[in-house]
């Protein structure tokens, strides 16, 4: 592992390298599980309906907030296997300027093979977390700049 | 709706499996096993090439043609609707409506039958087990028109009763709209007992058999159903199809839905004359390929045999019902003896989309989510659960094969 | 709608013929002379694969489907959402609606956008040459409301005219419907330059594009239309199907039409919250298998060339323009340059049903009688007329032997 | 042909008899359109709303009185094929007991080989107005027996 901040592209490329040794789906699974469970829970004062990102299938709750101009992200989700993606898209985001997040599109979960299972029309809530994480993005950008 | 105990030849089930092209696929590298039928079924090879010979051969816009085509599509769809009176033994063909789907068919008499109907005070009855299509357009014309919705409870077995249902008929009750068999959970309703109680108090009676019609005979005389809806692509038929059964007495008086083509018999700038049953309710140029497949459809239930798939599908179900009981931490919501193959499960500690995401990869289809169903879901204290919904083109083997699948998730899992 | 001089490539009709099956056949021994396009269209070869390929290979229930099936069939349906949106230059996919046809997305309309805004004095404006699917539902909802239809008068020549539009806007002037093509005589609004006047009222404009898409590619921004729909049989696409465009303002501000699966978001028996765009106007499981094949059939159109098929049936259009107008006492209704390959006609002392049923064993369907467009027989002063309406895949040759078959046929009645 | 009055059966199987002769559809046509020339038109007073049969594609005209036991038809149409198969409509029908009519269905149309062009989803009219004849000979029927 590179030592200091990566970045966005970067930490994409690793995590997708990381699941490239995996033989078989289980096993990307198991690894995305393994994730999930060590992701600590929201505390439940925070599992408020204002940081719910409704999906039909299963919901995601996501908090941000900016330190030192970067957006720090922290986020859960009731069904495991999202929440296993959802500490890799906060892996790959958490701690990066708004500049950053809003210029560079995710691919990872595209490029891990479990594509067609995990695409946006499951509505399982990560499509609408990352939305919402490029919407906050701008308005911390907006605010910064005024 | 019970099986004659005689006359039943056991299906060939290989041979069935023979006449659906799409099951003999590999999905992520394993046998596929379609267990979504609750969803929508999958289309006999008889129904496909009914809708190719209908392009290729005879497509046109149907009624009023002077020529060859037109009469031959014209025939095939009316025909289509005389198959399917017969198959569901209503009095006549103008009973029969063709319509998009369920869906359509319960919004057609909520809007035409409601809007004429209801005022201020009335109360119209469903059960808790309704799809949100039998719930949602009584709510809004109910909030239209100032009436209320009243919700028969569903028991800890996901049973309703009837003496419940009769005690929550009051003068004030003015229609009442009923799941026959319930696509969150399986069971089945007690509606020709229901529409006898609900006659004796002169009120109507719409059927919601979108679940029935794939696993039983219907005959809506028998039950008296006032109004009969199903979907036709649940029932091995095209998609965009669905029948709205009514009673003549009843569609005579309601006004037309949608307004164009067919519908009309006579148009000025100043006023309109409407056709008569069916076309009143059919206007514009109708889904003429899917009509036609639909009645095909039914053909093909036919030569199988209602009371041998009825049979079959018993068998199956008890079948799966034991090995789904085995599964470590399930917890199967519903449990009454009478039902179509349907097993809503939830499995302690997981959650319903891992598990389904999960499962695809073993070549399995189900589905997982609130199935249209929420208020019922929450009354089994879950948002989301898993859905199994078998068809009599399902087998043992692959209700095996789905057990071994969902312990290896279930294990990778916890 | 211009065609652009450069750039066409001639048309091989005899290989494009080879594209669609239906045309091969004979009918009472004669070759198929099908003459009732602006009625429903044929289907390429491609357009039914494509429906064979969903049913034998993808067919499952859209949306929320967490396995393989359901991803390839939604991925199917909303892919062919997108490659509308794009034939239609509409700025999102949101606005594109599936229906079953003109017929409902005109419904919708006047059901979901006239229900709420119409109010009584207020005015809805159509012209004298609407399909009675244009018409009626304006009428009944103006009745409903207390509102007056207005409509806009059509000339000798089958013409309606700007000014005189513009003349009958007035501050009562709420909405404004009006057809792009007629299917009863061919001419050509210019819908373009009505909406620019429109919008210096600040009214909405709907647009029946029904004869308009088959033959012309459709820009909904160039036109800044408010709201544009078609039938999908017309255009070589599978019965069932069609498509409202509608700006999103307008699309946000209705309250949903049929209510049901895929339209909402939570449901209590309390309380219901719908879904966003496009989903909110599409209750229940749709025609997916039609809504993929429309895709399909846009694709062909594609693959032809919009402006090779308008610079061939502008030839058609003259070709048969000259040929028409020699058949002894024949009279053409409409007269104007600016028209599709439609021609209605009568001819001195015959009626129409006795030409149409005996140019039936010629091998010719034509259509006969109002064609929908009561008041626009009224308006040319015959209760019905024949109408020979022409499609790409016809040929010059075809209009000989029509010729002379109803020369034929007229000697036999005169 | 027989002498006196035959029975309905007798009368449509005469004409299918005759059209059997022609060679080709044109040659029917054409002595279909004969016969409805041949048939005298309907006395303005008497085209009335309340005796047309309307039709989609064509109107029918049809009159009905009872002369000694027996329903007498009078038919028009607009449209001349129409015409002509109303002629053999009243030559197969008129002058007939209601008994006879009600009992006896009509199948000359069907079996002169011309059906599909002559089908009720046409809706010529002429289908609404064998209909209409059924209607009318229960109805002078109840009134004979009352
Ligand atoms: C101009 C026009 N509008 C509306 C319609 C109605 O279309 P559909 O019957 O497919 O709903 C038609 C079809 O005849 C038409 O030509
Ligand atoms: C019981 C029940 N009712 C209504 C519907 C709605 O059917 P459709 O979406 O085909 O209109 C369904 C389908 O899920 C159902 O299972």
């Amino acid at each position: 592992m590179k030592i200091g901040k990566m970045t966005i592209q970067e930490t994409e490329d690793e995590i997708v390298e990381e699941f490239e040794m995996f033989g078989d789906w289980s096993e990307k699974f198991e690894h995305i599980i393994a994730l999930g469970k060590k992701l600590p829970s929201f505390p439940a004062e925070l599992q408020l309906e204002e940081n719910k990102v409704r999906g039909c299938q299963s919901n995601v709750w996501l908090t941000t907030d900016l330190r030192d101009g970067k957006i720090h992200l922290e986020g859960d989700s009731d069904a495991l296997i999202v929440k296993g993606l959802v500490a890799l898209v906060l892996k790959v985001y958490s701690d990066h300027t708004p500049d950053e997040i809003i210029n560079t599109p995710l691919t990872f979960i595209q490029r891990l093979g479990l594509s067609a299972s995990l695409s946006p029309t499951r509505s399982n809530g990560l499509d609408s977390m990352i939305k919402k994480i490029k919407f906050y993005a701008l308005a911390y950008k907006a605010k910064m700049n005024s | 709706m019970s099986s004659a105990a005689t006359n039943i030849t056991p299906l060939n089930i290989t041979s069935i499996r023979e006449d659906f092209p799409i099951l003999h696929q590999k999905v992520h590298g394993k046998p596929l096993i379609y267990f979504d039928n609750a969803a929508t079924s999958q289309k006999p090879q008889l129904v496909i090439d009914r809708i190719n010979q209908y392009y290729t051969k005879e497509n046109s816009n149907i009624h009023r043609g002077t020529y060859y085509l037109s009469e031959l599509a014209s025939n095939a769809y009316e025909g289509a609707r005389d198959a399917i009176q017969k198959q569901f033994n209503a009095e006549k063909r103008e009973e029969i409506i063709f319509v998009r789907g369920a869906t359509e068919g319960i919004n057609l008499v909520a809007s035409s039958w409601g809007r004429k109907n209801l005022k201020a005070g009335d109360d119209v009855l469903i059960t808790g087990m309704e799809h949100h299509a039998n719930i949602v357009p009584w709510q809004q014309i109910c909030i239209e028109k100032g009436a209320k919705l009243k919700v028969l409870p569903v028991d800890d077995n996901g049973q309703i009763h009837i003496d419940e249902f009769e005690s929550m008929i009051s003068e004030h009750t003015k229609f009442i709209s009923v799941v026959h068999v319930s696509n969150g959970i399986g069971s089945i309703n007690p509606v020709k007992e229901m529409i006898a109680i609900a006659h004796k108090h002169n009120i109507p009676v719409l059927v919601d058999g979108c679940q029935a019609v794939p696993h039983r005979k219907i005959d809506v005389q028998d039950l008296d159903a006032d109004f009969y809806t199903f979907s036709g692509h649940k029932v091995f038929g095209p998609t965009g199809t669905g029948i709205l059964y009514g009673k003549e007495k009843f569609l005579e008086d309601m006004p037309p839905y949608q307004m164009g083509g067919d519908m009309i018999k006579f148009v000025s700038f100043e006023h309109t004359t409407f056709n008569s049953l069916p076309y009143k309710f059919e206007a514009g140029t109708p889904h003429i390929s899917g009509g036609i497949g639909l009645a095909t459809a039914f053909e093909y239930v036919d030569s199988i045999g209602r009371e041998n798939i009825e049979a079959y599908e018993n068998e199956l179900l008890h079948y799966a019902d034991e090995k789904f009981n085995e599964v470590d931490g399930i917890r199967i919501l519903g449990n009454t003896k009478n039902k179509i193959p349907v097993f809503s499960f939830v499995v302690e500690g997981t959650h319903p989309f891992d598990i389904g995401t999960m499962l695809d990869f073993e070549g399995v289809a189900i589905r997982t989510g609130n199935h249209c169903t929420q208020p019922l879901m929450e009354r089994f204290g879950v948002s989301a659960s898993c859905r199994a919904s078998l068809a009599f083109y399902n087998t043992k083997e692959e209700v095996d094969n789905f057990i071994i699948a969902l312990n290896k998730v279930i294990k990778m899992l916890k």
